[in-house]
């Protein structure tokens, strides 16, 4: 057991743990927290797969906007509803069911394709960067023109009636 | 094994600095104010007094409301102090004295103190308290508006210096007036912005309306007691130092400083005291403003200013006037 | 320039002035405005045409149209001889007259009517003289077409009325069936000889290489287009209903020119009839029938405008005829010439009707004396239709009967004869009946205004000048028999000095004589139109109706049904359907990932 | 047992992702709903890095940057969404939100 391997066994059940809970635990503020948990140990499989640079932006990214968005929406519907925030699953047994099937529909591609070695960890963040702003620039562009028109969006579908 | 000793020795390290730089802001107000500050506990002039308060804390008793959300208002202070004591992971202390110097230092600082929030709200939310709760979303809208004016503030050394490493920023910075906040024009305006950032992140005075006493009882923290009470303020406080090591790594030039090589980090504690002490002195100087302006002032002067500011500072480098290698 | 530059001239004028009024509204609306840019153009025209007419230049101008591997297939342009040549003459001379009479005729109506009708003046103007000009068959069947619709918009320009707006059907739809076997012919032709051309098909008739068998079929079928065109009996019954059109358009559409053009077909394309000899013959026959046929329908008819258009009949039935015994020339001849005197006849029975308000002659008289100039125009046409030396119509007739005398047709002349003897009966029954006699007391009616009397002192004084010019210059190659000119003077005299004796001297009273027993027969068939109408109208009912009602019946029950079955199980399946709908997002992410399930499936198992 | 190979990262991910497909079959909420949708994106994200990661690839770490930020508009714009619904029904259960019913 490498530390590596060690590492990843904690950060894969850690990982798995919170993303059921996610789904499992009927309190909604506690779902997001544990979401939180998920997105931050997701940052860290990153740091595992040595794409540091990717772990920092999904900190960020995630960790510090859509957690904060989540509140927030939570806060502003509980707030009008005036209840605790619970809420119920329906159709469990379906749901399992359809969703182990699809995961075992993509593990019988996983087991059939080839294992690769894992090629020595170079730096790549400095790579990345001249991807962004060469073959991928145009795409980058359109991801700030994305972000405007959700930003604008947003705003108007949650602006008060007047 | 020998980062898991670095990182106890560091931890402990900072545990410390934190409970004097308490003592010194205590004094610092104190003198500011005319009044001598703690003095009698310990000798002289109470040198003492930090660890008297941490031990009382400790003893004081763990009070948990009955209506509270149980598992969080307990995690809360863990996972509040958590990524304020990481922060200083990617900090260098002095050329090869740090935890570990990543290639994107700067990101992780920024991204790691960003998870602060989690913590806070979580305090906020558990303790099933209107103040609290109240707290808790002023933070969020805050920090969130203070967050972006933060690292492009952050940034604009990063650029000048071509590099996220933190001991290359460092390095970047040599030379008589080398450092950063002495580059013309920009430097200084790239400062001011990171201390007044800063001040909004710390949710220090003039912005403090999220523990604002004389609406919110103690804010997000006001159902806390005992232990993990000493935990709030000790991420709180850690979050500060750290915030402060950061600009003096960015802008006043870290260790570097004259005479031998081990006496960098001291010119770097030296340096973070300085940035810690003006931030103090904004606390202690000025009055409260209200929600509205802290936000009018972060989205329609701050964040527009930091992202001219940090154009500026491209065209500057594309020019070749970068101090990058 | 050549002759077909100014050909090209003629026909871009009027096309010029009908695309203008048809996307110009406002100008349209003004009415006289847009009258008065019609009857420039056609003036203009008119000049060009005298220009090619008088300058005697020929040729023949064309351009690829249906472009094709081995040349075209088809091709258009214009076709300047003397027939065209005079043709366009006569086509812009007798439009720039209707239409300058017209202003005044119509004066009553709204300025958009006007300008509507003007547009269809124009348009009738360009298709009847791209008619004359055509070097094709194809050519000249479009153009046929062309003013097949200008006649059925004109016929039925009082559209609000109801008479008007069948009697426009029936000759749209009578000479859509001569029209028929018209386009049936030329393709059947083309398909023989591989060209409309009439170029190409007379070089090959005078060369005897036109391919021999199915020609008598073809030509028949050619024929049928002239017989719905030309009112021919059995196909004549349109053109007495087309009365209910505007007296204008009956002068220049009905009488003049469109009416014309199954002779001026016939005429052009002679070369391929003469290689079929029964053909000729019976396009003698049918037109001397026809000629007679009509004339005994005027003869029992009350209106002035009807008894002008069976007259009209007649006349093209005589045309006919001449063409049919080989005179074709004699026919054209007839028909430039009648073109003349009968417009000249329909606007001077315009003039009277805009005077007295009816049609009927029974409710006019003594006209004369309150309608000078109308009833001297009218007693001139007369005289030139009745064959009276040395008008215009004497020369013309004269020609047609020494034509068909030459031809060996004894059968069709003699009937020709007693057209001659019925044609001045039945005018100079109007004219007593009308301009003489006794007048109404209640009716004060005034002259024709100005802008209606030029056209017709213009239209009479060329009648007279025509004939005038022949006695100077002797008229045409057919000279029959030397008892041919007294013998018909003599007709005409005859039928006048009847015409008198009954209605003018009342010697004899005409109920009285026509209950002697093979007129009375002959009075109430003719009375009947013998029967013809009802024929078609039987035809019609029974036929097409009974027809149509049966593919109603399929359409409804078979194919709606169908339809509607069809539409039932889809609505069926529609509801069926549309419980999946459900609205509920996860319900589709659902369907999502089934369909993720089967292509996983499929790649996994189906694919390999 | 040595270090993981890509066969577990993607198998990890695999899990996660029916995982977060279960969430969004099963939730009534359509916040609860929104965050089965995370945790589904959260999973392709690291599909993506490990792929990156084990074929010595850029591509796939240009890919996991701009769907993070994507994720981020999509989760904005899905909450304004979700505001605007609960302002004009009182309601986010999904269950309710049949408007489109067929």
């Amino acid at each position: 057991m490498t530390a590596e391997a060690i590492g990843f066994w904690l950060v894969a059940a850690v990982l798995l743990a919170t993303s059921l809970a996610v789904v499992l635990t009927p309190n909604l503020f506690h779902a997001v927290l544990f979401l939180a948990a998920a997105l931050v140990s997701t940052g860290v499989v990153f740091l595992l797969l040595d794409a540091a640079f990717l772990f920092a932006v999904q900190l960020l990214l995630y960790a510090g906007g859509v957690i904060t968005i989540m509140v927030f929406a939570i806060m502003l519907t509980e707030q009008l509803v005036g209840e605790r925030l619970r809420q119920t699953s329906r159709w469990v047994i379906n749901g399992a069911i359809l969703a182990a099937a699809v995961f075992v529909g993509v593990l019988g591609f996983v087991v059939r394709s080839a294992r690769p070695a894992r090629p020595p960890a170079a730096d790549r963040t400095a790579d990345l960067a001249r991807a962004l702003v060469g073959p991928f620039a145009a795409p980058f562009e359109l991801l700030a023109v994305l972000l405007v028109a959700a930003l604008v969006g947003a705003i108007y579908f949650a602006r008060t009636e007047d | 094994m020998t980062h898991l000793i670095v990182a106890f020795v560091l931890l402990n390290a900072i545990i410390l600095v934190v409970a004097y730089i308490t003592l010194l802001e205590r004094k610092f107000a104190a003198r500011m104010q005319s009044r001598i500050g703690p003095y009698y506990v310990g000798w002289p002039h109470g040198w003492l007094q930090p660890i008297a308060d941490a031990l009382k804390l400790m003893l004081k008793e763990d009070v948990v409301p009955t209506l509270s959300d149980r598992w969080v208002y307990n995690l809360a202070p863990l996972v509040f102090l958590l990524p304020c004591m990481l922060i200083f992971a990617t900090i260098p202390f002095a050329p090869g004295l740090g935890l570990a110097d990543l290639n994107i230092g700067v990101l992780f600082f920024l991204a790691v103190s960003a998870l602060e929030i989690v913590g806070l709200f979580m305090g906020g939310w558990g303790s099933n308290n209107k103040y609290a709760l109240l707290s808790a979303m002023r933070a969020v809208n805050q920090i969130i508006s203070y967050d972006l004016p933060f690292i492009f503030a952050a940034l604009v050394p990063v650029v000048l210096a071509g590099s996220m490493q933190m001991s290359a920023i460092v390095v970047a910075q040599q030379g008589l007036f080398g450092w950063f906040v002495f580059y013309p024009g920009i430097g200084q305006l790239a400062f001011l912005a990171y201390v007044i950032a800063t001040i909004a992140a710390e949710n220090r005075v003039p912005f403090d309306i999220l523990e604002a006493e004389s609406e919110l009882v103690a804010g997000f923290r006001v159902e806390y007691s005992g232990m993990k009470f000493a935990l709030i303020q000790l991420g709180e406080y850690a979050h500060l130092v750290g915030t402060s090591f950061l600009g003096a790594l960015l802008f006043l030039g870290g260790w570097l400083g004259p005479g031998p090589t081990w006496l960098g980090p001291l010119w770097f504690l030296l340096k973070a005291v300085l940035v810690f002490l003006l931030v103090t002195w904004v606390r202690w100087s000025f009055v409260r403003i209200r929600v509205d302006q802290i936000l009018a002032i972060s989205w329609k002067l701050l964040l527009p200013a930091t992202v001219i500011l940090l154009l500026a500072t491209g065209f500057v480098v594309a020019a070749g006037f970068g101090r990058g290698a | 320039m050549s002759a077909t530059d100014h050909a090209l001239h003629v026909l871009a004028l009027p096309f010029a002035a009908f695309v203008i009024l048809a996307v110009l509204p406002w100008l349209r609306r003004k009415g006289r405005a847009a009258g008065w840019l019609s009857i420039i153009a056609v003036a203009v025209a008119l000049y060009r045409a005298l220009t090619v007419w008088a300058g005697g230049g020929r040729g023949e101008a064309t351009w690829a149209w249906i472009p094709a591997d081995g040349g075209p297939i088809a091709t258009v342009g214009v076709l300047v001889d003397e027939l065209s040549a005079a043709m366009l003459v006569l086509v812009t001379l007798v439009s720039l007259l209707v239409q300058i009479y017209s202003l005044s005729y119509l004066d009553r109506e709204t300025p958009p009517a006007l300008g509507r009708y003007y547009t269809y003046q124009s348009l009738f103007a360009f298709s009847m003289l791209g008619l004359v000009l055509s070097p094709s068959f194809l050519q000249m069947f479009i153009f046929w077409e062309l003013v097949g619709l200008c006649s059925y918009l004109l016929i039925g320009y009082w559209y609000d009325r109801p008479s008007a707006a069948r009697a426009a059907v029936k000759a749209f739809w009578i000479t859509k069936l001569g029209d028929l076997g018209f386009v049936v012919g030329i393709v059947m032709l083309w398909a023989s000889t591989g060209t409309f051309e009439f170029g190409a098909l007379f070089r090959m008739a005078a060369e005897r290489t036109l391919p021999a068998a199915g020609l008598g079929l073809i030509m028949v079928l050619i024929y049928l287009g002239a017989v719905g065109k030309s009112a021919q009996f059995p196909l004549h019954v349109w053109l007495p209903d087309a009365m209910e059109g505007p007296t204008p358009v009956s002068a220049l559409i009905h009488a003049a020119t469109m009416v014309t053009a199954g002779v001026f077909m016939v005429t052009r394309a002679m070369p391929l009839f003469r290689l079929v000899p029964d053909v000729l013959a019976l396009i003698g026959w049918v037109g001397a029938f026809t000629a007679l046929l009509a004339a005994t329908m005027a003869c029992v008819e009350g209106d002035i405008k009807r008894v002008l258009a069976y007259s009209t009949v007649s006349q093209l039935g005589y045309m006919m005829a001449a063409a049919g015994a080989g005179a074709a020339d004699a026919g054209f001849f007839h028909l430039l010439t009648h073109g003349v005197f009968k417009a000249l006849l329909f606007l001077a029975a315009g003039a009277v009707i805009h005077a007295v308000g009816t049609n009927d002659i029974f409710r006019m008289g003594g006209l004369f004396r309150a309608l000078p100039q109308a009833g001297v125009v009218f007693i001139v046409g007369t005289l030139a239709l009745t064959g009276v030396p040395p008008l215009a119509g004497f020369f013309s007739k004269e020609a047609v009967l020494a034509g068909v005398w030459e031809g060996r047709m004894t059968g069709p002349f003699l009937m020709l004869a007693l057209t001659a003897f019925l044609t001045a009966f039945y005018m100079f029954r109007v004219i007593f009946i009308a301009f003489f006699g006794r007048a109404h007391a209640e009716s004060h009616p005034h002259d024709a205004p100005p802008l209606m009397a030029g056209p017709l002192w213009v239209l009479a004084g060329l009648t007279v000048a025509i004939g005038l010019r022949f006695v100077v210059a002797g008229a045409g190659e057919h000279h029959g028999p030397g008892w041919l000119a007294p013998l018909s003077i003599g007709l005409a005299l005859a039928g006048f000095l009847l015409a008198t004796a009954m209605y003018q001297r009342r010697l004899l009273e005409p109920a009285r004589l026509a209950a002697v027993f093979p007129l009375n027969v002959l009075d109430v068939m003719a009375r009947h139109r013998y029967g013809l109408d009802a024929l078609y109208a039987g035809l019609y009912r029974a036929l097409i109706l009974g027809f149509s009602r049966l593919i109603g019946w399929i359409d409804r029950y078979l194919v709606d049904g169908l339809v509607n079955f069809g539409s039932a199980w889809t609505l069926r399946a529609g509801d069926l359907l549309r419980r999946i709908q459900s609205g509920r997002a996860q319900d589709y992410v659902y369907g999502v990932a089934f369909g993720v399930l089967l292509l996983f499936v499929w790649a996994q198992w189906v694919r390999r | 047992m040595g270090a993981p190979g890509l066969h577990a990262y993607l198998v990890l991910a695999a899990l996660v992702f029916a995982i977060g497909l279960f969430g969004v079959l099963t939730r009534r909420n359509a916040i609860g709903i929104l965050l089965g949708i995370e945790l589904m994106l959260n999973a392709v994200n690291i599909n993506l890095v490990a792929f990156a990661r084990f074929n010595a690839d850029l591509v796939g770490l240009v890919f996991t940057l701009f769907t993070i930020p994507i994720t981020v508009a999509e989760v904005g714009v899905g909450l304004a969404i979700i505001i605007a619904i609960f302002r004009a029904r009182k309601t986010i259960e999904a269950d309710h939100l049949n408007l489109l019913r067929g």
